[in-house]
C-alpha cells in the first residue's frame, strides 16, 4: 500500500506497518500467551514478549522506516533488551533480518533474510524442528518464503503464516527438548508452545498491514 | 521485610555501580542505557576483554574492570543474565579492531544472551568466547544436560587472558590461554547457612543446627548432598581431594589455589581455610605457587568458601603475576 | 552448634594468620610466641607503627600491615585485646632506632596493654600513641567514662600515619598526623543484623523483621536506638547528618569518607552507601574527595555498615594517596 | 636465708621463693578469689592470675635467680601474656621491679622498686586509694616499705604485708571506681577487691619463703 518501490516487494513502512500490528495482536493477547508458558513454563512469557514490543512500538515511532532492514533491526533491540530465553532469540532473529538490504525487499530477498535469521535461531538455541519451540513454526514458515513461487510479499508470507500455524499446532503433542517445558516431559505435552504460537501471530499480522 | 540495605530493587544493580565509580573513578567509568562498566581510560591497539554475568557476585565480574584484566563488564540484575543488547553495546566500546575474548560462565541465559551478541556482531567484529565451567559438583555423565556451571575458575581465566592481551597477545591466542586454564581449573563449594532474597529476606534452603551443603554454587540453589558440619581440616581436605584427581594433579606440579568465600564468610575462616589447602596439598606433594583469598566471586551473602585449584605452567605464572589494576585486584 | 569455619577455637587467630601469609607472603610474615605480625622486609630508617587489637575485625589490622602502613600488628583473641607482651615483643621488633607510634582503639584492654608495653619500654625505646575514639554512638558528656569507641576511622589514622613515615617524617610528626586524623573524624554505624557468635553460633543481639539496630560498634554490641528499617537514601542522611555536625564540615569543605562493611554486607549494598553518601554530601555543598568502600573493619558477620568522615587537608590528602602495599590496601 | 649477700638485703634466691611462695598460695585459693570475682566482676580473676603464676612458677624454674630484678622480671612476662584487666597491670607491676638493680636489695632499694612500681599502676590504672582495686593494698605497702625504720628486707615486708592486709580489708565497704565492679555500685559495696586480697597474700607470702 504505502512505499516507494515496486508494489510486490516489501517496503520498510510496510514493514513497519506489519511489526505494529503484531506489537498489538501480542499486548491485547498477552493474557493467552502467559497461560501456555504457564502450563509448560514458568508463566512470564506473554510479559516478556508483550514489554519488548511495547519497547519496540516506542522505537517504531521514532524512526522513518526508510527500509524493512531498518525497522527490524529497531524491534531487535527492544527484544535484546528483553530477559527470558524468548527475548535474545527473537531479538537474535529480528537482528538477523534487520543485516538485511537496505532497500524494499523483493520475495527472494525476503526468503534469504528469514532463511539466515531462523538458522540463527536454530543454532544459538540448538532446536530443531519437534523440539517444541519457537523454531518449529519459524522453520516451515521460512521454507514456505523460500520456496514459493509468487513474487508478491504479501502472497509469500500468507503461505509462510499458514506454515507457521500448522507448525504452532504440530507443537501441542510434542515432548519438549528445550527450554523450560523440557523440565515437564509428558506432562506438557498437550500444551501448545507459546514461543511458536507468538511466531504464527507475527506472520498472520502480515495480512491487514 | 528484607535486610538488604538498598533504595528500590530496580535501581539497585545501577545505584551500586554509581557507588563502584564513587570508590574507584580512576579505574572505572559506567555507562548506562544499555548498563556496562568500561576502563575510565580504554586501552586501545590490544584484544578486548569483556565478561559479565548476573549481579550479587560482586566483586565479579564489575571489580576486575581496569588495566591487566576486563575492558568491560556487563551486569545483569541479581542472578540474572545481562541482555544480549548490553553485551553487544559492551563489545562495540571495547573493541578497537584487534578482537573481543568474552568469558562466560556456563549459565544457560549468559551463554544464550553472550553468544547472541557475537552472533549480532559477527560481520563487523571479531568476537571469540571462553566458556568457563569449572564447578565439580555439576559435572554429568550426559552429553546433552548443559555441563558443569562457572564458578570462580573465571577469575583465573579472566586474570590471565587479561595480563595475555595486556601484553598484545593476538586474539587466538587469549582465546586458548583461556581454555587452557579452564581446562586447568576445578572448584568446589560448601555452603554453612544459605543466602538470603534481597526482596524477601528469606533464606534460599535451610540447614539444621549442625549440616552444612556440600557442593553449592553461587545462586543459592542446594548443592549435592547435605553433610555433617566437620572441623575445617577435614572439610578442607574433602574439597580438595576431588579436585587434585579431577584436575589431574601429581606429585611435583604446582597450582593456583583460590580460597573464595561466598558472602559472609569472615577473613579468618578463609584464613584457616587457605592454610589447610596448603597442609592438604603440602601433603600430596602438590605445591601451591600461588593464593588468593578473599570473597571474590560471592553469591549475596551466603555463608561458605569454594576451594578452585588451577594447575600452572610457567606461562599461566608469568601472566598471573603480571601487574593488574582493578577494584578488586592490584599488584 | 558453631557454623564458623575453623579447627579449635584456641588455633584459631594463629592458623587464619598463617593463612594471611600463604596469601601475602610477599608482604608479611608471622612470629609466634608471641603471636604477632610484620612486613616481609622490615623498614629501618624510619618511625616504627604499630597497632593492633581484638581480631574478629579483619582485615583490620593485620591486612594493613605493609609498605606505606603499619610495621606490625597485635592480634587479640576473637574481640579480646592483645597482651601487653605481644604489644611490648611487636614494638621490639619494629623499631629500628627512630621511635614507634601506636595506634590504639579506645578500649580499656586495648590502652591498657598497648600503654603498658610503652612503660615497660620507656627506658630503651621512644613510644607515642595515637587513641582512635572516633564512633560518635558513644559520645558521653561525663568526663569521668572510657570516652568514645575507636572504629573505622583507624583506617585512616593508619594510612596516613603510614604514609608520613614511609616518607621519613619524625615521631611527633607522625604522631600529630594522627591525633589531626581522629580529631578531624567521626563515624556512625548501623546493623541489619547481630554477628554471631563462633562458637555458640548464636546472635549477639536479636532485630524484629523491620527493625534495626542504630550506632552500633564492632563487638557484636547493641547501639544507642533501635530503629525500623528505611531505604538506603534516608538510612544514609540519617548516619551522615550528625557526622556532618560532630566534625563541623561547611559548604566547600572535602572529606574522605570510609563506607565500611560490618562483615556480612554485600558490595551491592556498599556501594548504594557510597552512591548515597555522596548524594547526601553534595547536597551540603561538601565534597567527597576520596573514599573508601569495603569491608575493612569488620565486626565478624555481622551486616551493617558505617560510615566515617575525615575532613581533609592537602598534607592529608597527600598522605592519603601515596602508595600503599598491604594485603588488604594496594594503591 | 639462702643468698650471698648481707642477711638483711633481698638476694635473688630469696626473691624465687617468695614468688614460688605466692604461686603456691594463689593456685591453691584460685577459687577463693574467683568468688569474689564472681560477686563484683566477671568471675574470672581466680583463674586470670592462678594461669599467669603457673606461667610465672615454669619460668622461674627455668632461672638461676641470680638478682631481684630478674626474678621479678620473669613473673612480669608471665602477667604480661595474660588477658583481663589484672594481668597487664600485675605485669607492669612485676616489671618494673624486675628493672630495679642487678644485685641484691637493700630495704631503701626495696622501698624505691615498689614506689615506681606502684606508681606506673596508678598512673595507667588510673587508679587511687579509695577505687576499690589492687592499689588499695598496693600504696600503703609501698608506703610502709619506703618510710620503714627497719634495715632487714623480711621485717620491712612483714610491715608492707600489715599495710596491704589493712588496705584489702579497708576494700570492703568501698565503692568501686575502677574496673568492673564499678558498673555494680552499691550492690558489690560489702565484696572484698579480689585484685587487693592478692596484693595482701603477695606479702604475706614473703614470710615463709
Ligand atoms: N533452546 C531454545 N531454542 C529456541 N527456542 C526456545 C529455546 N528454549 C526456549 N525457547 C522458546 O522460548 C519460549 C519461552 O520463552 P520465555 O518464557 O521468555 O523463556 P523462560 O523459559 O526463560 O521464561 C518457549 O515457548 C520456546 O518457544
Ligand atoms: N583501673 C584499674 N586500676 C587498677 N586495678 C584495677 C583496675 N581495674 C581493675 N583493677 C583490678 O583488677 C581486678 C580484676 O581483674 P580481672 O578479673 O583480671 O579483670 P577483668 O575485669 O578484666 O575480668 C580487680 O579486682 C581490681 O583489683
Ligand atoms: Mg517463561
Ligand atoms: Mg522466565
Ligand atoms: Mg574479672
Ligand atoms: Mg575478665
Amino acid at each position: 500500500m504505502t512505499g516507494d518501490g515496486n508494489a510486490a516487494d516489501l517496503t520498510g513502512a510496510e514493514a513497519k506497518a506489519w511489526l505494529l500490528a503484531f506489537a498489538e495482536r501480542v499486548i491485547a493477547d498477552a493474557d493467552e500467551l502467559t497461560e501456555l508458558d504457564r502450563k509448560a513454563g514458568d508463566g512470564d512469557f506473554g510479559w516478556n514478549i508483550s514489554s519488548a514490543l511495547k519497547r519496540g512500538r516506542e522505537g517504531l515511532a521514532g524512526i522513518e522506516g526508510e527500509h524493512p532492514a531498518q525497522v527490524f533491526q529497531t524491534v531487535s533491540d527492544a527484544f535484546l533488551a528483553s530477559g527470558g530465553t524468548s527475548g535474545p532469540l527473537f531479538g537474535l532473529w529480528f537482528g538477523r533480518l534487520g543485516s538485511g538490504p537496505f532497500a524494499p525487499w523483493d520475495v527472494p530477498e525476503l526468503g534469504a533474510a528469514f532463511g539466515r535469521a531462523t538458522g540463527a535461531v536454530r543454532r544459538l538455541g540448538k532446536a530443531e524442528v519437534g523440539h517444541k519451540t519457537m523454531v518449529d513454526a519459524m522453520a516451515p514458515a521460512t521454507d514456505a518464503l523460500t520456496e514459493t513461487s509468487t513474487g508478491v510479499w504479501r502472497d509469500a508470507v500468507a503461505d509462510a503464516a499458514r506454515a507457521a500455524r500448522a507448525g504452532a499446532d504440530s507443537t501441542g503433542g510434542m515432548i519438549a527438548h528445550r527450554g523450560r517445558a523440557s523440565y515437564l516431559g509428558e506432562r506438557a505435552q498437550d500444551v501448545l508452545d507459546p514461543g511458536a504460537v507468538a511466531v504464527a501471530w507475527f506472520f498472520e499480522c502480515a495480512e491487514g498491514a | 521485610m528484607s535486610r538488604f540495605f538498598m533504595n528500590e530493587r530496580e535501581t539497585l544493580v545501577e545505584q551500586a555501580l554509581e557507588g563502584l565509580v564513587e570508590a574507584h573513578g580512576g579505574l572505572v567509568d559506567v555507562r548506562t542505557d544499555p548498563l556496562f562498566v568500561t576502563r575510565r581510560v580504554p586501552t586501545t591497539g590490544k584484544v578486548a576483554l569483556v565478561s559479565g554475568g548476573g549481579s550479587g557476585h560482586e566483586p565479579l565480574h564489575t571489580g576486575f574492570v581496569g588495566q591487566g584484566m576486563l575492558d568491560a563488564a556487563v551486569p545483569g540484575d541479581v542472578f540474572a543474565s545481562p541482555t544480549a543488547l548490553q553485551v553487544r553495546a559492551a563489545i562495540q566500546a571495547a573493541d578497537t579492531g584487534e578482537g573481543t575474548v568474552m568469558v562466560v560462565k556456563n549459565y544457560t541465559g549468559d551463554v544464550l544472551n553472550f553468544s547472541i551478541a557475537a552472533e549480532l556482531l559477527s560481520e563487523t567484529h571479531r568476537v571469540e568466547q571462553v566458556l568457563v565451567d569449572d564447578d565439580l559438583a555439576t559435572q554429568k555423565e550426559d552429553e546433552g544436560g548443559p555441563g558443569r556451571r562457572g564458578t570462580a575458575a573465571v577469575v583465573a581465566v579472566e586474570k590471565i587472558c587479561g595480563a595475555a592481551a595486556e601484553a598484545g597477545a593476538p586474539l587466538d591466542e587469549v582465546r586458548e590461554l583461556g581454555r587452557q586454564v579452564v581446562a586447568r581449573s576445578a572448584t568446589l563449594g560448601v555452603s554453612f547457612e544459605a543466602c538470603t532474597n534481597p526482596m524477601t529476606g528469606r533464606r534460599s534452603f535451610d540447614l539444621e543446627p549442625g549440616e552444612m551443603e556440600f557442593g553449592v554454587g553461587i545462586h543459592g540453589e542446594r548443592g549435592i548432598e547435605t553433610r555433617s558440619t566437620t572441623g575445617a581440616a577435614e572439610l578442607v581436605e574433602s574439597l580438595v581431594t576431588p579436585l587434585v584427581e579431577s584436575v589431574g594433579l601429581r606429585r611435583g606440579d604446582s597450582v593456583l589455589a583460590i580460597v573464595n568465600g561466598l558472602g559472609a564468610t569472615h577473613g579468618l575462616e578463609l584464613g584457616v581455610a587457605a592454610r589447610e589447602t596448603r597442609r592438604v596439598l603440602d601433603g600430596r606433594g602438590i605445591g601451591v605457587a600461588r593464593s588468593l583469598v578473599g570473597p571474590y566471586v560471592t553469591s549475596l551473602d551466603m555463608k561458605g568458601l569454594s576451594i578452585t585449584l588451577t594447575a600452572l605452567t610457567d606461562d599461566l605464572v608469568k601472566f598471573w603475576d603480571a601487574p593488574v589494576r582493578t577494584p578488586a585486584l592490584v599488584w
